[in-house]
């Protein structure tokens, strides 16, 4: 890490550096971002060396390991990039990859009446702050063109999501897929629901802080990773039983079924060629949080670096390219 | 009412008392019968089995090893040999502890010289001190069995000639049983009744003391006695400095 | 002096003397230094200030102590803090009154009867080994989500280190005085008031030294579970929001609320334990 | 017996005779059971299995005891369980041997001298009213996100029971034995050795009880940030795909280790306590 | 080396020693000199000074309130009021402590009577037993001053004659200024060079003792002695029970 300081200064505008120098490394999260490079071989491909792979996924941790410099690039969803400017810790999206379909789905209390979104007036439903789980919520509400008031949001953790809904805490709670199911083959038949709506979460990103964009050979590193990890998401969606077997049942520990549930319920690879839609969604969330009074409003375009915009697409069979939505 | 010798009965009674620690016998099938009443002062080597003999009158040898079968009135108080007064209570309340009466605590208090320190800690107190205290927690109860494991070791001339006095007062009072342990021969023949000395674990001398009140050290029965209670402690009686048993 | 010719062998000693006081080594530590205690957090406070003076220390990491200063203020002003800290210490309150109650209670009923601690000993050693995060699911469906659970895991993070202290201290009590109540006839209520509790009492307040700052501690995670106000709940907010001020303003509280209640217990025990002769008094 | 008739007034009580061991309550608890301690865990799992039975408990809630032994048994033969306790154990052990000394050093610092009263115990309370989730970003920020931190973290946690129990004990020492040290010229580390360390044994080990458990909880919490094995992680992975039974099980094990590491220091201490004549023993 | 008496230096000097408690003055300018290997008894009644003196002298009332110059040898060994043990530690670790010879430590045990003691711990001793052990813990130092707080309080009267001979061979040996409190008048007259009488917080009596060895309690010398010591104590010295002072 100290050797990749010294290497060449690099202006936040200036033209990605191509050529990766000899010695460059770059620590990048997620076992199972490792676990897919290998499986599809494209680790071969990596013209620098990865020296570690980070375990960390959640926002506050990617956004501590940042400043530690214990991480250069990251994967998360939408709002760690926001937060991570209100922590005053300067750093861009290089990479958008969008999941059209809905990754979290409503769940409702076992013994309530709720249909829909709609009936979601004067409900109890679980919300977890800055967390994409509570975006999700606020959207659902916004869409349905209930205000915020007219509901009860409690807020809690998602992990106690489950357990609130088990217990008849809230009346609704949005769950990931894993959750969704495995709640409802247990309490469908006591009357729990699942209601799907098309709120999703649009945007899975690759972020780096701004003191890694501005170190010439990790730029150059990142320019050259950010093709194969979109491969490598190709490969996952087109050896789903590979990918079952390894990660989900020999590295997760949970059984096949459940594995070919979660793979089923994922989203098909979509690398945008364009941004302006996830700079867009990127805003609305920023307003929504906004509008809670706790993050000032600032221009979301400021996250995204789009120097790395045409990267990911042409890496790409033209069916993985599709538009947004 | 006057004193009725023929109506005496037992306030002590021990039969083949067995005390072990460990490998060593400390009480080897001691008997013992103390009437009502008695004053009994019990002498021995240091690491006989005195203060072992006591704790099992007292009833407190729950964890000992052993065996016996002892008898003893329901109002036993006990002097332990170390004052024993609770660090955390003052004075007073270490006195009144279990009695709560207060009055009857300061004048115990004041009978052992020690009016006016009432409200300090023990830890405050000076070796004779604490003593006189632990002292006037055993006499404020009015016990039919007084058991006093060296109560007057740390006292000087004067003030162990008061607590005597003190002793005596009490046992005309309510005529308690009463067994003292001491060292000083003088002193078991001048309070006691009856001297017992204990001897490999068992009684090994029991005198009756027949001297009439006010006993003097100069009475020639009293030095009688003496000599042969040191003797009986291995010491030779003629004041000699370097005695071998 | 004609007795010391009558004394065989050796010339008596001729030390050059001492004066006494300076002769021995001084082995305890002395007498209290008043307020010495804040000396340590006055350095690092000191230290704070230099380094973010200096520029040493990256503002956005730890802004400098006037910055925090500031936001404490607005905090104050706009009425946030003073609302949180009262909810926060209503829970802590409540949580730390029945926890040092069902501590106590449960420490004497394993300290003073065998069956008790048969039957009370196992599960609080299970309970305090096992991570409150694994009960909170079990609370919640007993509990449910509001306050009162919130004030039975603040409890039972107070009864552990009460419990534990308390009952050690219990078993730990000197036999002697034990049979010293045996032979005064105390009643059971008389030992447990005049013996049993005095002689605890320094373990007890050790537990509950351990237990004052555990009652705000559990503040953090109980109030990101359906809570509105609260200390807990405004650092969880900010650190959702990147308000990293917000989050050291509420650590400091945590820590002057940490510092000021201990030196409470701390001073509760010196008077309770004025007839204690000890190496520290 | 003449003398009797010197004495002038009452005559001497007639009291009936009461054996002496029945005379008096036993105020102390008595014999220990032996293994009575596990008597209350056992009574847990009995009601637990039998409300599993009786169908009262809601298997999505709390499944059965012999799920959990199937789940168990599964996580064993497929060698998960295993491999995850062997991390977590050399984790928490290098945590714990760590915490332990600093704990240990702390105390003895602040215990002994009132200069390092001063400057310890403050930071020392000030660290121990900060929850460690306000202090995890700066440890990472020093330490970064490898083992280190971990271990530091665990250490912090072990280290505070440690300091405080001991620190407590050491200025509870008895004056009278600092006197004895001084008169007998101790050097000072004699007087560590033969006086402070014996005198502060006690306080120091249920210090530790608190401590061993203690390391394990911390690593709920840390095996959460890049880790990719261990107990906490474990968990964290059940979690995520809600295998509550995984759940369990990392909870039991929590449960036994914190039952089995107690009985062990409990051990220790009444070997190297066995002068101690206390109620409890 | 035969004895010179023209070389007699001193082994404690003491000006003006005030010592307090509170609002009672416990020591009030008292002077003190003691010249080395002189044997001093000091006696006193029950709450007198005579501890708080000893402390002061061993040097350990650093809080204590008051003023004065004290100065003493540089080898001191103590034998505390009560026994003092540590009681982690085996008997025999307790009176090695700090000077660490095995040997010497036995030796001393097997002296005062402790021999197969050794291994025992501190709560299994007899009350006599365990302030043998102190004194055996005081004299493994041949110390340039003995201070000695009642050490044979709790002996019997054999026991105590051993001890009696004990000290007094160490004297023959090592000289050490000795300055041994005690509440045994004869006890004093028996083995001291001088014996002092502290009252009203100063010197009160001091009484040079001129006896041969050995010394005899029938000695009329010896009751002099005695009979002047006791008055200063305040007790009528005619072995009556009922002394007034
Ligand atoms: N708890 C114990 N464990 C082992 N030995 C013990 C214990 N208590 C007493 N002893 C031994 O038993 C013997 C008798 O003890 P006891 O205290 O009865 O003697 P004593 O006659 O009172 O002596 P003293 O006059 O010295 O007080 C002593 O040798 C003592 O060492
Ligand atoms: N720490 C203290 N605080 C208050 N008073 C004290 C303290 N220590 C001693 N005293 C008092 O000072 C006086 C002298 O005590 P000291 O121990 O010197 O007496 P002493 O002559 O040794 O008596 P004894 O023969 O009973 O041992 C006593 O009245 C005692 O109560
Ligand atoms: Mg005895
Ligand atoms: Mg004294």
């Amino acid at each position: 890490a100290r050797q990749a300081e010294a290497n060449t200064v690099l202006d936040l505008t200036a033209p990605l550096p191509t050529a990766v120098p000899p010695g460059t490394e770059l620590k990048i999260s997620g076992t199972q971002n490792k676990l897919g490079f290998e499986l599809s071989g494209l680790d071969r491909k990596l013209p620098f060396r990865v020296p570690e792979w980070p375990n960390i996924a959640a926002g506050p941790d990617v956004i501590n390991a940042f400043r530690a410099r214990s991480l250069d690039l990251a994967g998360n969803a939408g709002i760690p990039p926001i937060q991570a400017y209100g922590f005053q810790l300067p750093a861009k999206i290089v990479a958008v990859r969008l999941n059209p379909k809905p990754i979290y789905r409503f769940a409702t209390a076992p013994g309530t009446a709720i249909q829909s979104v709609n009936d979601f007036r004067g409900k109890k439903i679980a919300f977890s702050v800055g967390q994409a789980q509570g975006v999700v919520v606020l959207r659902a509400l916004k869409a349905a063109g209930i205000a915020n008031n007219e509901v009860t949001l409690v807020p809690l953790n998602s992990p106690q999501f489950l357990t609130a809904l088990q217990s008849r805490q809230v009346d609704v709670a949005p769950l990931g897929s894993t959750d969704v199911f495995k709640y409802l083959r247990q309490y469908e038949k006591d009357g729990a629901r699942r209601i799907d709506t098309d709120v999703v979460d649009l945007l899975s990103i690759l972020w780096a802080p701004e003191a890694v964009l501005r170190d010439a050979g990790k730029v150059a590193a990142i320019r050259a990773y950010i093709p194969l990890w979109a491969q490598v998401g190709v490969w996952q969606w087109e050896h789903p039983d590979a990918w079952i077997d390894e990660y989900y049942v020999k590295s997760q520990g949970i059984s096949r079924q459940q594995g070919e549930e979660i793979v089923r319920d994922a989203n098909k690879p979509n690398y945008p060629a364009d941004w302006t839609a996830a700079i867009a969604w990127e805003q609305e969330t920023i307003d929504l949080l906004v509008q809670q009074g706790f993050t000032k409003p600032f221009a979301a375009g400021s996250l995204f670096d789009r120097r790395f915009e045409g990267l990911a697409a042409p890496a790409v069979a033209a069916e993985y390219r599709g538009s947004p939505r | 009412m006057a004193a009725d010798v023929g109506q005496l009965t037992t306030a002590v009674e021990v039969r083949d008392l067995v005390r072990r620690f460990g490998e060593r016998t400390v009480l080897d099938h001691l008997d013992l019968t103390i009437p009502a009443g008695q004053f009994v002062a019990l002498l021995g080597r240091s690491g006989s089995g005195k203060s072992t003999l006591l704790r099992a009158l007292a009833g407190l040898d729950h964890r000992a090893d052993g065996s016996g079968d002892l008898r003893v009135p329901h109002q036993v108080s006990v002097a332990f040999q170390d004052a024993r007064l609770l660090p955390w209570l003052r004075v007073l309340d270490n006195v009144i502890l279990g009695l709560d009466d207060e009055r009857r605590g300061r004048e115990a208090l004041a009978e052992v010289g020690l009016a006016g320190r009432e409200r300090a800690w023990p830890g405050q107190l000076s070796g004779g001190e604490a003593q006189r205290a632990a002292l006037a927690r055993s006499l404020v109860w009015e016990p039919q069995l007084l058991l006093a494991d060296e109560p007057f070791g740390a006292l000087d001339a004067l003030t162990r000639i008061r607590m005597h006095d003190l002793l005596r007062e009490l046992c005309a009072r309510h005529r308690p049983a009463v067994l003292l342990v001491t060292h000083d021969v003088d002193e078991a023949v001048l309070l006691a009744d009856r001297v017992l000395v204990l001897t490999d674990g068992r009684v090994g001398v029991d005198l009756a003391i027949e001297l009439d009140a006010p006993r003097s050290h100069g009475d020639p029965r009293f030095i009688t006695y003496r000599e042969r209670l040191l003797r009986a402690l291995g010491v030779h009686p003629d004041g000699g400095t370097r005695a071998r048993p | 002096m004609t007795q010391v010719i009558s004394r065989p062998v050796a010339t008596p000693a001729a030390p050059p003397l001492t004066p006494a006081h300076g002769r021995l080594r001084r082995l305890g530590p002395g007498r209290a230094i008043p307020g010495g205690r804040l000396a340590g957090p006055l350095l690092i406070v000191a230290a704070w200030s230099a380094a973010s003076a200096a520029g040493v220390l990256d503002d956005r990491i730890l802004p400098a102590p006037w910055t925090i200063w500031h936001t404490t203020t607005d905090l104050i002003s706009s009425g946030r803090l003073q609302d949180n800290l009262l909810t926060s210490l209503q829970r802590a309150g409540l949580g730390f009154t029945f926890g040092l109650t069902a501590g106590l209670v449960l420490a004497l009923i394993s300290g003073l009867s065998r069956t008790g601690e048969a039957l009370v000993d196992g599960p609080v050693q299970l309970k305090r080994s096992i991570p409150s995060l694994g009960l909170i699911p079990l609370m919640i469906l007993w509990l449910g989500i509001g306050e009162g659970f919130k004030v039975v895991i603040i409890a039972l993070g107070v009864a552990i280190p009460i419990y534990i202290n308390t009952h050690v201290s219990l078993i730990g009590i000197d036999r002697r005085y034990v049979e010293l109540a045996e032979v005064l006839r105390l009643s059971r209520t008389r030992f447990l008031r005049s013996v049993v509790f005095p002689a605890a009492l320094p373990g007890f307040l050790t537990g509950l030294r351990l237990a004052v700052t555990g009652s705000w501690l559990s503040l953090v995670v109980i109030e990101q579970i359906n809570a509105t106000s609260g200390i807990g709940y405004m650092m969880y907010q900010a650190q959702n929001y990147g308000q990293s001020d917000i989050i050291i303003v509420g650590l400091i509280v945590y820590g002057v609320f940490g510092l000021a209640s201990d030196a409470l217990v701390r001073m509760i025990g010196k008077r309770v334990l004025s007839w204690q002769q000890t190496l520290g008094s």
